[in-house]
């Protein structure tokens, strides 16, 4: 292997190489979790400094024959996982430490499913698409799982570990279609034997759409899509509150990188006819997800049902793309809108849950929409973060939620199709959401605290955490110039 | 010249001003800035009239521009005065009864602790009334037409714990705003068609546009006819006089001020200002003649019962109103002007007589309650038989002349049914005013025994204005109406007017006392005659100067009523004009108010609300599709599954 | 002042003053509040100079004056770019003008989380101006939305008893309405980046923008997504129904800023970019919008004659109010149109007053059921007199400010079609009907049991409630006899509007 | 037939369905575990025929096979101690009693 | 030496055919043994069957090295594992003896409704690459793929079932913390 192409490799094995240092230093220095937070911290810290420096002036670099390859969106999308575990890794000790689970091996196998998006986001190999996949979602059960003692994170963990586990096969089912009809497990070598058969005009084989078919299922369910989305608000609601926070960054946006990789590359060719399933898909995914959030009134699975919505939203960028003739502004615009609201929302979505965190604090405290009861009063600080959090998540300017909407929304108005509508239905569903965040602002700053009301936690990485939350989805919202050029060089790379 | 005419507007400001700031600490001189602004404001104003008739100011009168008001682009409204001999005739009248009530006030309201707000409002009333008659626009008259109607608001519900004050102030105002309705229109249609407001301007393009076929003859009656509900209203000339009567609650030297002699003649002043649109329209001026000979009539009959003798003035008022506004009708414009003046001075002086009397019996206001107050009230009852006698029409006091004037031309101009109606309601006229002097001053008393020893005369400061008043209602007519057809009214106004009488093919006829015009002289004071004498003998008469008395006829009274049974119930209830409106208004506008209101709530609120509610429930409904099982997620899964593969396969042909 | 930033000075200088806010310790509570008052005239102090500076009438039609421009987000050439023209610094006034009387309004009524309150309400401020000034159409729309959430907070926190109702049907409601706005402004920036190659520099400047033709399948759909958000702002029936229970709810200086200058920010919207923008569609909705608003003016009149709490009767008269101004935007004639302006700024002043009365009462009271009124001009005769006072200009009594707008608008429809103007000059008698009838039954009368219940708590204007009247009262007055002082300023921008529409403005002067 | 791709892939279609059936069907964690396992293998069984067929497959699918399998292995890992973890907080192994969390 | 013919007497298939359809039946039967027995021990042993029959299959597809890997993966591992877990698992208080669901219709109905589908789309698809005959794969060329071109497969996977095996053994892990109500 050259020098670069180790260097291309670094950070993937960097980060397995740090969830083993978690594990032997806590065999080293068994119970002192401060190791543990220092070294998952500042590890993650200085594996964003190495994605940075490799990936630094829009290197692309091919590894292992093409399987693996570093690119601007390779670099994107790992400074993102990074960012979610180093955040993941702040908001954690407040909410297990209380309730006696084990940090060292809950940061490495946090470690080692994001070592597994970071594989996806490299990935120009399907088999190693799928084995990032895995990678990432093994990791992901134990930690719905880790709150073992609880039996709501166990339920939540075997409905997600089966149900995962039934899409995983179909989605490699769908994968051995593809092998099967173009013979080759390379993304490039798909992408050129698909473009041969849509040039020479044939009517794409029965094989072929049906392996489509079981993909589209399969990565459905993993973006929590509707109607695949049923795991979701159970295993969200299940997890330990951090967990859920991860999951609901991590593994979506990993497998929307894996979309990216998988039918905004692989299959792109036959983006006309993925397209108007994406198209649907949005759709209902948007509606659904709003619609019952609206009746929830506990406030993990309130942001379950979020998430499930903000999935639509992402989706209108994925549509755009396919929508949008190939190698189009449009097309890149809905990539790069994919990308942008992803980092848009992985801080306003994990802020928000953090502030669940430092509200579950000590143990027996729920996660009702009750228990924010006056909280501006309670915890003036927290109340304004979470305000911020949830106006991001509506969409209101001048927060980072706003401007990924309306990056996504421009990408769909320049589309075809029937794309420009996803934009209508989107700000359709954007209104409706309005309701159920505000009414959590309702509940914090117009209702009062109740009597027995817990003190919230605010521990030195909590609040380094929520500040750098806080932060970002100001700093993207006010100077979304500074993610923009990140976000269209990536979308360049798929070109 | 240009800086008195403003102070004609500055002095009663600044009156007003010190009075609204610090009149209240003046304590029971809070008159004296008031008074005194008035005062040299009449001055002024009496200055200028010499001026404008002598011609001191050219032919063309009295231009005065202040400052550009609005300026929005085309329309340009200037703030300007303009003084001309109609405006100087209305001056005399406004400042001279203006300053005299305020005199008046002085003693009237000198026990009323919100004196000092009555000052203020009546200077404000001042200025208000002048600017509509200086006024150089349609949009600044209208403005001042708006201020006098606020003034008068303001002094009707004066008194503002009396519930009945307070509501008859409200529909003073609201009606007005009906006919202002129309005024405004009216306007908005003048500068539409010619571009401008100024009335010199816009009284050579009207006229000149319908010349030349720009608008159709129908547009411009439609025209006057806007313009005239703006005077409808003010003038409470029928369908809009319902507020006059109501406006009495008012304390009476308002009556006599605003409610008699000055606003209610604005709405007089404007159509004989406009006459050159007036007369351009035939079917207008009929329109006009008619509403004022029937408002005439049905005031006429209704003052015949009523029994509150301010109530009773007020229908009088009415009445005259009415005359006036038939003899603009017929094109007799200098009459119209004529009998607003001499109205205004004899009208004036008997709403101060009877403010006069009920200060006398201790605010009792029902006539029922009086009665052989002659003895008692001496310069009270002597300046109102002279006011009576004037409005009577019994020569040579003024009323005879104007009036006279107005019938005589109604005729000539072949106007016969305003003539017929008019003799007859002169005939009402001094017929129920005699009642009103017998039933109040002769006879024997029907005080109030508690009251009846304090009777008393009324102090100086009210007596004064009284007899001052009492001077000109006597003499105007001699002064300004002789000789008949050719007196000093005729050419002070023929300049105005000149124009739209040659309009209407009135050619300056040559006055024979001795053939038509003396005939109907003689028809008239005949009628009047007859009237007077009527109510003589049914009410009671003492001869003045002399200690015959006529007894009234209490059992006669009674049986006429009992023989026109329909009719009286029909003039006591006023016609029954107050139910009407109450039913459309009150009644009939609530129910659609409250119908307006249940249709927001429900549906369209409803809707909205609604719309929140169909979502809510749907999300709950979908929600139910979370069962917790995992078969049926994955059963969900399976499905998704076959359906998208379906949509490949079978979209896959395209 | 040449080279001051004076706009983002104007704008921004109350979120500096929340900024200190925010750092403030919590229970110095004074000191917070006279830092926020501090902070809105400094902000008033800006837009004074402003004023001073802007020179007087503009010929230059539509001309922009201060500019500012910085660049935003190049990749979509969204420009941070503030300009003022004569319709917008009268605007800007009249914001900076009521948002320090609010607050000063506020001293007493607001006692508990007096921080949060005052920071809302710079905040609030900040949004309100930016959407004034805004010459960048997604520069616009983000302040457009940042005045939401301050304006929720304020009602939603110290309203009244039924305020969670309120608040979130006043947000959900305009939030509707102006999230399609934002699909409608990206579309037509997409539709000028795709007539320029692809090149979005330039594509939500809005001075780019009017000179751009855009399709008319385009107008129409960008045109109805416009409408909708500034209808549901302004409120136009139908859209109006959470006017009256946000009023309701909200304390008194968030009804004098949401009547005064919320329901502006719709108008301003028509006038600065719905009809400019897009003259086609706007001519082919222009009768069903005047039919809207002459609706409005009528409806809300007659059911604000039925109201029994005093808010509500004026957030009706506030529907009849607005009204005007849409006919006389919508007749796209001159009068009505400067009119419509005008009228803007009257009903600021105006109905901002108007609150502020009814605040008053409502904190000596606590209790808004005018049933239970009654006799107070005897009691408190000032407030009586100021009461009349403004009923009076909002009724249009001339030589008040209400009088010019109100006629300007007539005349304006007068010359579109006589049977407008007819129907819109009805409101001369229902106006007056459910004022004066309001007044009669708070003010005449012997003093109501319930006032007479208060005892000393039925005390009259107090200095500072007299200190937030007056300037409102003498603006009113000044308005109304010198018109021409906002009237010149407004000449050439809505000239400018109209040349956009008509292609000529005096073809339409209404001159024959 | 044994010479026939399609033959295998309908053997594979059909254990494919098999194991979806019993996925959907079963109350039991460890039988729907095992289902997924007959998915996996069906999965298997095409990529091995494809590999047979495919002549640029030809290696790889045994590689692939072969990697699916160890991935098998480790979902299999983890679902057991799933399973077992839940069997200690609820007593029974039967998924469709695990639905406190719905709707 | 005895001779067998090249293809079966009277029927004319191939050998291999036979073979084919003799595991192929078995797979399947034992599949749905998998699927339908009532007993989850019998259940697993089943499967054990089930991964015999495809381990042939694999044979007769020309993979005998996977087919290796299958028993000792499979059979070898998985299937005790899955076994052990059974055992575990199985109360006394709640013999299962509804072993379905009661949507077990609706799963029949959408399990036969995707395989038709599956199978008509394999017949309906004619494999672009795919040659009339299969080819057997050297065991050399899988071992010189899987350290050649699949390398980073291979290692993920290292990473994959040492990630399995870090948390699976934190969960299966019993502990004496102290258990505290759900305050999920």
């Amino acid at each position: 292997m050259t020098g670069p192409e180790l260097a291309a490799i670094a950070p993937f094995g960097y980060v397995v190489a740090l969830a083993v240092l978690v594990i032997l230093a806590d065999i080293a220095r068994p119970g002192d979790e401060r190791v543990t937070i220092v070294i998952g911290t500042l590890g993650t810290l200085v594996g964003l400094g190495l994605v940075v420096a490799v990936g630094l002036g829009g290197t692309v670099q091919p590894v292992f024959g093409g399987a693996y390859q570093l690119d601007p969106l390779t670099t994107f999308l790992d400074m993102l996982f990074l960012a979610i575990a180093f955040l993941t890794i702040l908001f954690s000790p407040d909410y297990l430490r209380p309730r006696h689970y084990p940090l060292p091996e809950y940061v490495a196998t946090l470690l080692f499913a994001i070592s597994g998006a970071m594989l996806i986001s490299a990935a120009r190999d399907l088999l190693v698409l799928f084995l990032g996949l895995e990678l990432l979602v093994l990791p992901g059960y134990m930690l719905v799982a880790y709150a073992k003692r609880d039996g709501l994170a166990t339920e939540g963990a075997i409905k997600y570990f089966l149900l995962g586990s039934f899409s995983s096969a179909i989605f490699l089912f769908g994968l051995a279609f593809t092998w099967g009809y173009t013979g080759t497990t390379s993304v490039a070598g798909v992408a050129s034997h698909l473009q041969q058969v849509v040039t020479s005009g044939q009517v794409p084989a029965a094989g072929l759409l049906m392996g489509l078919a079981l993909m589209t299922t399969g990565v459905a369910f993993k973006i929590a899509a509707v109607p695949f989305h049923y795991w979701t608000p159970d295993a969200y609601q299940g997890s330990p509150t951090p967990v859920t926070g991860y999951l609901s960054v991590g593994p979506k946006i990993a497998a929307f990188a894996l979309i990216l990789r998988l039918f905004a590359e692989a299959l792109a060719p036959m983006r006309a006819d993925w397209v108007g399933v994406v198209v649907v898909l949005a759709a209902l995914t948007m509606t659904l997800g709003n619609l019952v959030a609206l009746t929830q009134d506990n406030i993990k699975r309130m942001l379950a049902y979020s998430s499930i919505a903000h999935t639509g939203y992402i989706l209108v960028g994925l549509a755009a793309f396919a929508g949008a003739p190939a190698g189009s502004t449009a097309a890149s615009a809905g990539i790069a809108g994919v990308l942008f609201y992803s980092a848009a929302y992985t801080f306003m979505n994990l802020g928000a849950f953090a502030v669940v965190a430092a509200l579950q604090g000590r143990p027996g405290v729920t996660s009702q929409i009750a228990t924010f009861a006056g909280l501006g009063r309670r915890a003036p600080l927290l109340g304004a973060l979470m305000l911020l959090f949830l106006l991001s998540l509506t969409g209101i300017p001048p927060t980072a939620g706003f401007f990924a909407k309306a990056y996504v929304i421009e990408a769909a108005l320049q589309s075809g199709g029937l794309v420009p509508w996803l934009a209508v239905i989107a700000v359709v569903n954007a209104a409706m959401a309005a309701f159920y965040y505000l009414r959590v602002v309702v509940v914090m700053y117009m209702q009062e605290p109740a009597a027995d009301a817990q003190a919230v936690t605010d521990s030195r990485p909590m609040r380094l955490g929520l500040l750098i939350a806080a932060v970002a989805t100001v700093l993207i919202g006010l100077v979304p110039g500074l993610l923009i050029p990140m976000a269209q060089a990536a979308a360049a790379a798929l070109q | 010249m240009t800086q008195l005419t403003v102070l004609l507007l500055l002095l009663p400001v600044a009156g007003f001003a010190i009075t609204a700031l610090v009149g209240r600490r003046l304590g029971p001189r809070s008159w004296v800035p008031a008074v005194a602004a008035i005062l040299a404001t009449w001055a002024v104003a009496m200055v200028v009239v010499y001026s404008q008739l002598t011609g001191g100011n050219g032919d063309a009168g009295l231009q005065v521009t202040l400052y550009r008001w609005i300026p929005a682009g085309a329309f340009t409204i200037d703030f300007n005065l303009s003084v001309d001999n109609l405006t100087a005739a209305l001056l005399i009248v406004v400042t001279t009864v203006g300053m005299l009530v305020h005199i008046y006030s002085i003693g009237y309201m000198a026990h009323d602790p919100g004196r000092w707000r009555f000052f203020a409002y009546l200077n404000f009333f001042m200025f208000s009334m002048l600017l509509l008659v200086l006024a150089g626009n349609f949009l600044l008259l209208f403005a001042a037409w708006e201020l006098v109607g606020l003034s008068s608001y303001l002094l009707i519900g004066f008194w503002y714990r009396r519930r009945s004050a307070s509501i008859a102030a409200k529909k003073a105002f609201l009606v007005n705003r009906v006919g202002d309705v129309g005024f405004a229109l009216g306007i908005m249609a003048v500068w539409s068609t010619v571009g401008t407001l100024d009335f010199t301007d816009v009284f050579n393009l009207l006229p000149a546009k319908l010349a030349s076929g720009a608008i159709a003859p129908w547009e411009m009656t439609g025209l006057a006819l806007l313009l005239l509900c703006g005077a409808v209203g003010k003038s409470a000339q029928f369908p809009l006089h319902v507020w006059l009567p109501d406006a009495m609650e008012g304390p009476t030297p308002v009556s006599a001020l605003i409610h008699a002699a000055t606003m209610v003649n604005a709405g007089v002043y404007f159509v004989a200002r406009a006459n050159p649109i007036f007369s351009q329209s035939g079917s207008a001026m009929v329109i006009v003649a008619a509403i004022g000979i029937f408002t005439a009539l049905l005031a006429a009959s209704i003052a015949l019962t009523q029994t509150d003798i301010k109530r009773v003035l007020a229908y009088s008022t009415l009445s005259q109103l009415g005359y006036m506004f038939a003899a603009l009708g017929v094109g007799a414009y200098v009459a119209a002007i004529f009998h607003l003046m001499a109205h205004g001075f004899f009208k004036g002086l008997l709403f101060l007589d009877s403010g006069s009397v009920i200060h006398g019996v201790h605010d009792e206001q029902d006539m029922n309650r009086m009665g052989g107050l002659w003895r008692k009230l001496p310069v009270t009852h002597a300046t109102m038989l002279v006011g009576t006698l004037a409005i009577a029409g019994i020569p040579p006091l003024a009323g005879f002349f104007s009036k006279d004037e107005i019938l005589g031309q109604s005729f000539k101009a072949g106007f016969l049914w305003v003539w017929i109606v008019g003799i007859g309601v002169a005939g009402l006229t001094a017929f129920y005013m005699f009642r009103l002097m017998g039933k109040t001053f002769y006879g024997p008393s029907h005080v109030d025994p508690a009251v009846e020893p304090q009777v008393h005369e009324s102090p100086r400061s009210m007596t004064v204005p009284l007899v001052l008043l009492a001077i000109p209602s006597a003499l105007l007519g001699l002064g300004l109406g002789l000789p008949f057809g050719a007196g000093a009214i005729s050419s002070w106004l023929d300049p105005v007017f000149a124009h739209a009488e040659q309009t209407l093919g009135r050619s300056p006829e040559t006055f024979s006392l001795f053939g038509l015009d003396g005939a109907l002289i003689l028809i008239s004071v005949t009628v009047a005659a007859v009237g007077t004498i009527a109510g003589m003998r049914l009410f009671g008469f003492h001869w003045p100067f002399t200690a015959r008395e006529t007894a009234p006829l209490p059992d006669r009274v009674t049986a006429i009523t009992a023989r026109l049974r329909p009719l009286y119930t029909a003039s006591f209830h006023k016609w029954w004009f107050d139910d009407l409106n109450d039913l459309i208004f009150v009644r009939f506008g609530s129910r659609l108010a409250n119908g307006a209101w249940w249709f927001d709530r429900t549906v369209v609120d409803g809707t909205v609300n609604g719309t929140g509610r169909f979502i809510q429930r749907t999300g709950r409904e979908v929600r139910q599709i979370q069962t917790g099982h995992v078969q049926n997620y994955a059963l969900g899964i399976a499905i998704g599954l076959l359906v998208v593969a379906g949509g490949y396969l079978l979209l896959a042909g395209r | 002042m040449a080279g001051l930033p004076l706009l983002a000075l104007v704008v921004f200088s109350p979120l500096v003053g929340a900024l200190l806010i925010a750092f403030m310790p919590r229970d110095r509570v004074v000191l917070i509040r006279r830092l926020a008052l501090a902070t809105a005239l400094v902000s008033f102090g800006f837009s004074l100079l402003l004023l001073v500076g802007f020179g007087g009438a503009a010929s230059d039609a539509g001309g922009f004056r201060f500019v500012e421009t910085a660049t935003w987000v190049p990749a979509f050439g969204i420009q941070f770019k503030l300009g003022v023209d004569g319709i917008s610094l009268l605007l800007v006034v009249l914001t900076t003008l009521l948002t320090w009387i609010s607050i000063l309004a506020s001293f007493g009524p607001i006692r508990e989380r007096v921080k949060e309150y005052m920071i809302s309400f710079l905040i609030l401020e900040v949004g309100m101006l930016g959407v004034f000034l805004a010459l960048d159409l997604f520069l616009f729309y983000v302040f457009w939305e940042v005045v939401l959430v301050p304006m929720y907070l304020i009602i939603g926190i110290w309203g009244g008893p039924n305020r969670i109702y309120a608040t979130i049907k006043f947000v959900l409601y305009t939030l509707v309405g102006s999230l399609l706005m934002l699909v409608a402004i990206l579309a037509t920036a997409f539709a000028f980046a795709t007539a320029h190659g692809g090149d979005f520099t330039g594509a939500f400047d809005y001075e780019q923008l009017r000179g751009f033709a855009f399709s008319d399948v385009l107008q129409t759909g960008a045109f109805l997504a416009f409408f909708l958000a500034f209808a549901i702002k302004v409120p136009m029936v139908p859209f109006h129904t959470w006017l009256p229970d946000a009023h309701v709810e909200a304390p008194t200086a968030g009804s004098v800023i949401l009547a005064g200058v919320l329901l502006k920010l719709g108008a301003y919207g028509f006038i600065r970019f719905s009809l400019p923008l897009f003259p086609h569609a706007a001519q082919s909705f222009a009768v069903p919008i005047v039919v809207l608003s002459l609706i409005a003016i009528i409806y809300g009149a007659i059911v604000a004659l039925v109201q029994t709490d005093l808010k509500k009767l004026v957030a009706y008269s506030s529907v009849s109010h607005m009204g005007f101004v849409t006919l006389g935007i919508f007749i796209f004639q001159q009068q009505g149109l400067q009119g419509a302006v005008l009228q803007m700024v009257n009903h600021g002043l105006i109905t901002g007053a108007l609150f502020l009365l009814v605040g008053v009462i409502y904190e000596r009271g606590h209790d808004r059921t005018i049933a239970r009124m009654g006799g107070l001009a005897g009691a408190t005769p000032v407030y009586a007199v100021a009461f009349g006072f403004f009923m009076l200009a909002s009724i249009g009594l001339p030589g008040l400010a209400g009088f010019v707008g109100e006629f300007l608008v007539f005349q304006g429809s007068f010359v579109a079609w006589p049977l407008y103007a007819a129907i819109a000059v009805l409101v001369m008698t229902l106006g007056a009907a459910y004022l004066l009838w309001l007044y009669q039954r708070m003010f005449t009368g012997e003093l109501s049991d319930f006032f007479r219940g208060l005892g000393d708590h039925l005390t009259d204007l107090s200095p500072v409630e007299v200190m937030t009247l007056v300037p409102l009262g003498t603006l009113v007055l000044l308005l109304g006899l010198f018109p021409g002082l906002a009237l010149g300023v407004i000449q050439g921008p809505t000239d400018g509007v109209l040349s956009a529409l008509h292609g000529t403005v005096t073809a339409l002067a209404g001159t024959p | 037939m044994s010479h026939n791709l399609d033959a295998y892939l309908v053997l594979s279609a059909l254990l494919f369905c098999i194991g979806v059936f019993g996925f959907l069907a079963r109350r039991n964690a460890i039988s729907m575990l095992m289902c997924i396992e007959l998915m996996l293998n069906a999965v298997n069984l095409a990529i091995l025929a494809f590999g047979a067929f495919v002549p640029s497959l030809h290696g790889n699918a045994a590689v692939i096979a072969l990697i699916v399998m160890a991935v098998a292995a480790g979902e299999a890992t983890v679902g057991l101690a799933i399973v077992i973890a839940i069997y200690r907080n609820r007593r029974t192994p039967l998924v469709d009693e695990y639905a406190q969390m719905r709707d | 030496m005895l001779t067998i013919p090249s293809t079966i007497p009277l029927l004319g298939w191939s050998w291999n055919d036979l073979l084919f359809l003799i595991l192929a039946g078995g797979l399947l039967g034992s599949a749905l043994m998998v699927v339908l027995g009532r007993d989850i021990i019998r259940c697993g042993l089943w499967m054990i069957v089930c991964f015999l029959f495809l381990a042939g299959l694999y044979v007769l597809v020309g993979n005998p090295l996977v087919a290796g890997a299958q028993v000792l993966v499979y059979i070898g591992a998985i299937s005790v594992l899955i076994l052990f877990a059974v055992m575990l698992t199985q109360s006394k208080a709640g013999p299962a003896r509804l072993v379905f669901h009661h949507q077990a219709w609706a799963a029949a109905l959408a399990a036969i409704g995707l395989a038709v589908v599956l199978v008509i789309v394999d017949g309906a698809t004619s494999w672009p690459l795919a040659q009339p005959d299969r080819s057997a794969t050297a065991t050399t060329d899988v071992a010189s793929k899987l350290f050649g071109d699949f390398v980073l497969p291979f290692e993920v996977v290292s990473v994959l079932l040492l990630a399995a095996v870090i948390g699976g053994v934190f969960l299966a892990k019993k502990d004496d913390a102290p258990r505290s109500d759900s305050d999920i």
